[in-house]
């Protein structure tokens, strides 16, 4: 087994600083929001996992296509790796909003287009990976997953317009904000929480996406010597 | 050399061949039915609500009655073709693979609409409520041609899966929900006297849906059925 | 008619055809033999079309394989151990529906001929769910020369069929064959094989170990042949 | 020579089987749990009820949700042992047929209390009612019983038919009314604050209908298996 | 060892076998061979009480079938083409599992024997699943023999293997009945069976049409014996 590279050892250690400094702007240095008090906090982890998350599933639908095109196994193992981590950090968006939720709406759920978006869409990659469990051919296992995640890449934006048709209580900053909601205005200490989780958030999912790549070549590695073995 | 049919003609073919298939068994619309009867009597009694709010989810339960019925009837469609390697019969025909996507497709559709056009009067007679509105019937052909579309791809795929009795309504549901939903929204809304105008919004989102998703399904359908 | 070359087919990590090389001439007849899972259904599949080659040229009545597997499909009929039909059609709608697919004209009387030919034409009306084992291969076999191809290629025709049946199955075969088209034909039944090929060829560790004409073995058979094959 | 195993031996040992297979895989109980979150996610947009009434169907959703969910983990439990020839492995061994039946049986239910174990506190947090009521949790225990009783017989037979993907829902819902039906009426009154006297009657019906159907199981299984 | 007399079985109207008759003295191999659909699975299921006979009697290590089924299946092993295993429980697992179900004493001890003789012992904690159809079918093999019968049935063990797994599990095949066991194997293959079988049975028309053991043919081979059967 061929040692971690230089390149992914730095990028571990860097990505654990960007954690923690993000941690302490969002928790000591980003000041207290007016109206909700620290629970907003939650705010900037909220923000920066939902934002990888989504990153990540719109890669693998393209790294899904390329794959259709080229038929090169590496691109299955970029589709796998994204959505994997994706589903991971959009669950951690889930769990930090439903905290978050609890004090600002008081519960801990609402039917409100991107909480149910977001359930849908955590819902599409777990099927997705439902899917893939269901077929012992790795060629066909690429392909049906190709074709997965290019369907559900395209019916979750479809889907969060759709309920966009019912009213909404979920707060909207980014994109056009109806008159009716209240729009949480940021200070320029958040602003820097804020960019630095987002960009700290990046930098994790790069790194995770990575160890995971090299994990499946390493898993096709080993299922080579298992056959050898077998012989 | 003889030319290989149109993909017209192929796709006629093959609805043709589905249709008199069935219509001999009557394997899969009877399935189709009496589990779309089963849903509505397991909602009944689930949900005994006074006839109030029963109106005012009469959209609700025919669609969630139409989305399962549908993944029965789908998930049967492609096991027929799967089974006794038709699916490679029809793959040997000199003809283009679109052709087989559009054909399953079309008999699935019309499958669904003969299950629906059987729903719709036994409801409206259990409950009586008046569903025949020149609207709702339209909105209905909207939807089922969104669902079946996407179906029949994903039916595709399930069936050459081990978990194939139970993946596809895994696969489907939440790739259908913007379908589901508009249906719903529109039926509802024409069921409680709403004007076309009203129901614009997911109108318009349905048509988007069928074209949009019809031309994915038409594009990589080739990739779920080689090997 | 069939040439193919250092076919390589590779099924995940697993090689099942290693550089397989294999020429057929027009009109031969041949059985293609070999021991459980040296990998005969794989490469009939990949010559009609329905598996890609990982690697490897294959080229079928002068079209290239993948590119022009249009052109090649309809010049091929394949028959599996799986019949291909629908039961819930009767034997003259499953035929008509591929003579549809094949976009072959004045189909009835081709329909006749090819019911007549399988000896089926009796039973045209009858759903074919309620055909024998036997008869329904037959009708497959029907099926696949429908369009009249050039190249016929067998899986294990007799699999599964009753005595009988797999007699009768003989003289359809030979039928096919009589037309002077190339068949191919995979079988693990030696007996029957040494009766109808012209040529037979030992598919083993993923390449042909051994081709011979049937004239080239006198004094001894085709299981000594078939053994020797494999030891070597 | 060898004594054969005890009845009760042997179903142990096929329930073993049965949870160390699945907690490998997860195969199923994810099945069962993505389907039950589908289910409850198209009710949600199927019926948008206001709060009060949303109440007064908590239990109908509920259980409609067991009922579905709970075909698909039959369905596919039976399928496992068809699809390689495992069951011919458990006919070949000298052990009394009933083990065999009540070895799925028991998995079955097991499958299904822990999908159920799972389902309810995250539908108790999405609509926020709180379901965790010593009564609630036996009643359905005692319809989880039932339905799995009859469940594992049907599907035992429905995998040996040719339209296996879809005949099971067709046999066993009808069968099964009674369990559900009696299973929503006792949760539903126990969610509206009843006191267990009050919902006596579905009980002895839930019980009733445990018993005998365990017993009819008991007795014909061995037809449904043996060729 | 194994007795049959005058058995009839009938799938509806269709009779497949029509009192045959079929004794085995104990520790012999034999190698059940006929043509597709002759009735050779058919008969190993009634053999191994999976299926009901319609007519006549079968006796197996002293007990009657269908009565005394319970006591043959303890002293009774089958491997068909199916491996009878589960693809998410480990080797060991599935064997612990058979173990349990046939009331087996120390089964550790006898796992391990077991998966030592099929050559899986390095593998005992991986998946089935993971493991290519030959491991599989020598693992089934060893789930066929862990309860030590007397008995075991092969219905075409090499079917969907590859050609190494084949030569493996002949040595498999042979160490099971070298302990002196009762084996009953069909198979298509007949170069295999003729190396492994001391006598060759052929079923056709629903009847043993002939027996022979190894050394009656000499200068002749199986396949003209085999052929001759037929013909007869
Ligand atoms: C698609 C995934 C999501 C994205 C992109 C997202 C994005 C955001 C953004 C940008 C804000 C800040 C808006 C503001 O405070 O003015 C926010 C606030 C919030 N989000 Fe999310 N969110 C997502 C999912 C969720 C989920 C699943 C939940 C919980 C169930 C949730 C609960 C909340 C709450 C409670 C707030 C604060 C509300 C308030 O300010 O009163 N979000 N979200
Ligand atoms: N889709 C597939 N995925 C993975 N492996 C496969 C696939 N199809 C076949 N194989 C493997 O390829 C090998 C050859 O299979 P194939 O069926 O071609 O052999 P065969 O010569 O037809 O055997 P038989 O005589 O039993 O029909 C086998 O080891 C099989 O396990
Ligand atoms: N369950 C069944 N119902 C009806 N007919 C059956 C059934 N099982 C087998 N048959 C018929 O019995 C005949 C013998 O089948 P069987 O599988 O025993 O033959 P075989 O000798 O094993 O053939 P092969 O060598 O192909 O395995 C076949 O014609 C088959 O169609
Ligand atoms: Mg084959
Ligand atoms: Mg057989």
């Amino acid at each position: 087994m061929q040692p971690k590279p230089t390149a992914l050892k730095m990028l571990d250690v860097f990505s654990v600083l960007a954690l923690a400094v993000a941690t302490y702007l969002a928790l000591v240095f980003a000041p207290t929001e007016l109206v909700m008090g620290d629970v907003q906090r939650v705010f900037y982890f909220h923000i920066g996992t939902a934002w990888v998350g989504l990153l990540g599933f719109i890669i693998a639908a393209g790294s899904g296509i390329v794959y259709l095109v080229t038929k090169d196994m590496k691109w299955d193992r970029f589709e796998v790796a994204a959505v994997e981590v994706s589903i991971m950090f959009f669950l951690i968006t889930i769990v930090l909003g439903s905290i978050w939720a609890r004090p600002a709406w008081n519960t801990w759920w609402t039917w409100d287009p991107r909480l149910t978006t977001a359930a849908v869409t955590e819902l599409i990659y777990i099927a997705y990976f439902m899917l893939r469990q269901g077929m012992d051919d790795p060629e066909k296992r690429a392909r049906f997953g190709a074709v997965y995640t290019l369907l559900g890449g395209v019916s979750a934006p479809i889907t969060f317009m759709v309920i966009r048709l019912f009213r909404s209580i979920h707060p909207v900053v980014i994109g056009a904000a109806n008159a009716n909601q209240e729009k949480m205005s940021m200070t320029g200490d958040m602003r820097v929480a804020f960019f630095f989780a987002l960009f700290a958030f990046t930098v994790i999912f790069i790194d995770l996406i990575w160890h995971r790549i090299r994990l499946g070549s390493l898993e096709e590695k080993v299922e080579q010597l298992k056959l050898k073995v077998s012989m | 050399m003889r030319p290989s049919p149109s993909l017209f003609k192929a796709t006629l073919a093959i609805v043709k061949k589905d249709l008199s298939a069935e219509f001999r068994s009557r394997e899969l619309i009877s399935a189709m039915l009496v589990f779309s009867l089963l849903v509505i009597l397991i909602f009944n009694f689930a949900l005994e609500l006074d006839v109030k709010v029963r109106q005012s989810v009469t959209a609700g339960v025919l669609w969630t009655t139409f989305a399962f019925a549908g993944t029965l009837g789908l998930n049967r469609s492609m096991a027929v073709e799967k089974d006794r390697g038709c699916m490679d019969g029809l793959l040997l025909a000199p003809v283009d693979r679109s052709a087989i996507y559009f054909g399953k497709a079309i008999s699935n559709l019309i499958f669904m609409l003969i299950v629906e056009a059987i729903v719709l009067p036994v409801y409206s007679m259990l409950y009586n409520v008046n569903l025949f509105q020149a609207g709702l019937l339209g909105v209905i052909l909207l939807g089922s041609i969104g669902y079946t579309a996407v179906g029949t791809l994903l039916s595709a795929m399930a069936v050459q899966t081990r978990t194939r009795d139970v993946l596809l309504p895994i696969l489907l549901f939440p790739v259908a929900v913007p379908v589901l939903l508009s249906s719903v929204k529109a039926s509802g809304g024409l069921l409680a006297g709403a004007a076309l105008p009203e129901i614009l919004t997911p109108l318009n989102i349905l048509i988007v849906y069928d074209i949009v998703f019809i031309a994915i399904a038409f594009m990589v359908f080739d990739y779920v059925v080689e090997e | 008619m069939i040439s193919v070359k250092k076919l390589v087919k590779r099924f995940g990590l697993k090689v099942i055809l290693r550089g397989l090389d294999f020429h057929v001439e027009p009109g031969e007849f041949v059985a293609l033999l070999g021991p459980n899972g040296a990998g005969k259904t794989t490469f009939l599949r990949i010559l009609a079309s329905l598996s890609r080659p990982t690697m490897g040229e294959v080229n079928i009545a002068g079209h290239k394989l993948p590119h022009e597997a249009a052109q090649v499909r309809a010049r091929l009929g394949v028959v599996s151990h799986q019949p291909l039909l629908y039961p819930d059609l009767t034997a003259e709608e499953n035929l008509r529906f591929y003579a549809r697919m094949y976009g072959i004209e004045n189909q009835d009387e081709r329909i006749t001929d090819v019911l007549e030919m399988v000896g089926l034409n009796a039973r045209r009306r009858d759903l074919v769910g309620a055909f024998s084992r036997g008869m329904q291969q037959r009708l497959a076999i029907g099926r696949a020369v429908l369009h009249d191809p050039d190249v016929v290629l067998f899986d294990e025709p007799y699999t599964g069929l009753d005595q009988d049946a797999s007699e009768m199955l003989d003289e359809v075969l030979r039928s096919v064959a009589a037309k002077g088209r190339t068949v191919v034909m995979t079988s693990h039944d030696l007996a029957r094989a040494e009766d109808l090929a012209t040529r037979f060829d030992i598919l083993s560790r993923g390449v042909i170990a051994t081709s011979a004409r049937r004239e080239d073995f006198k004094g001894t058979n085709l299981l000594d042949f078939y053994k020797k094959a494999l030891e070597a």
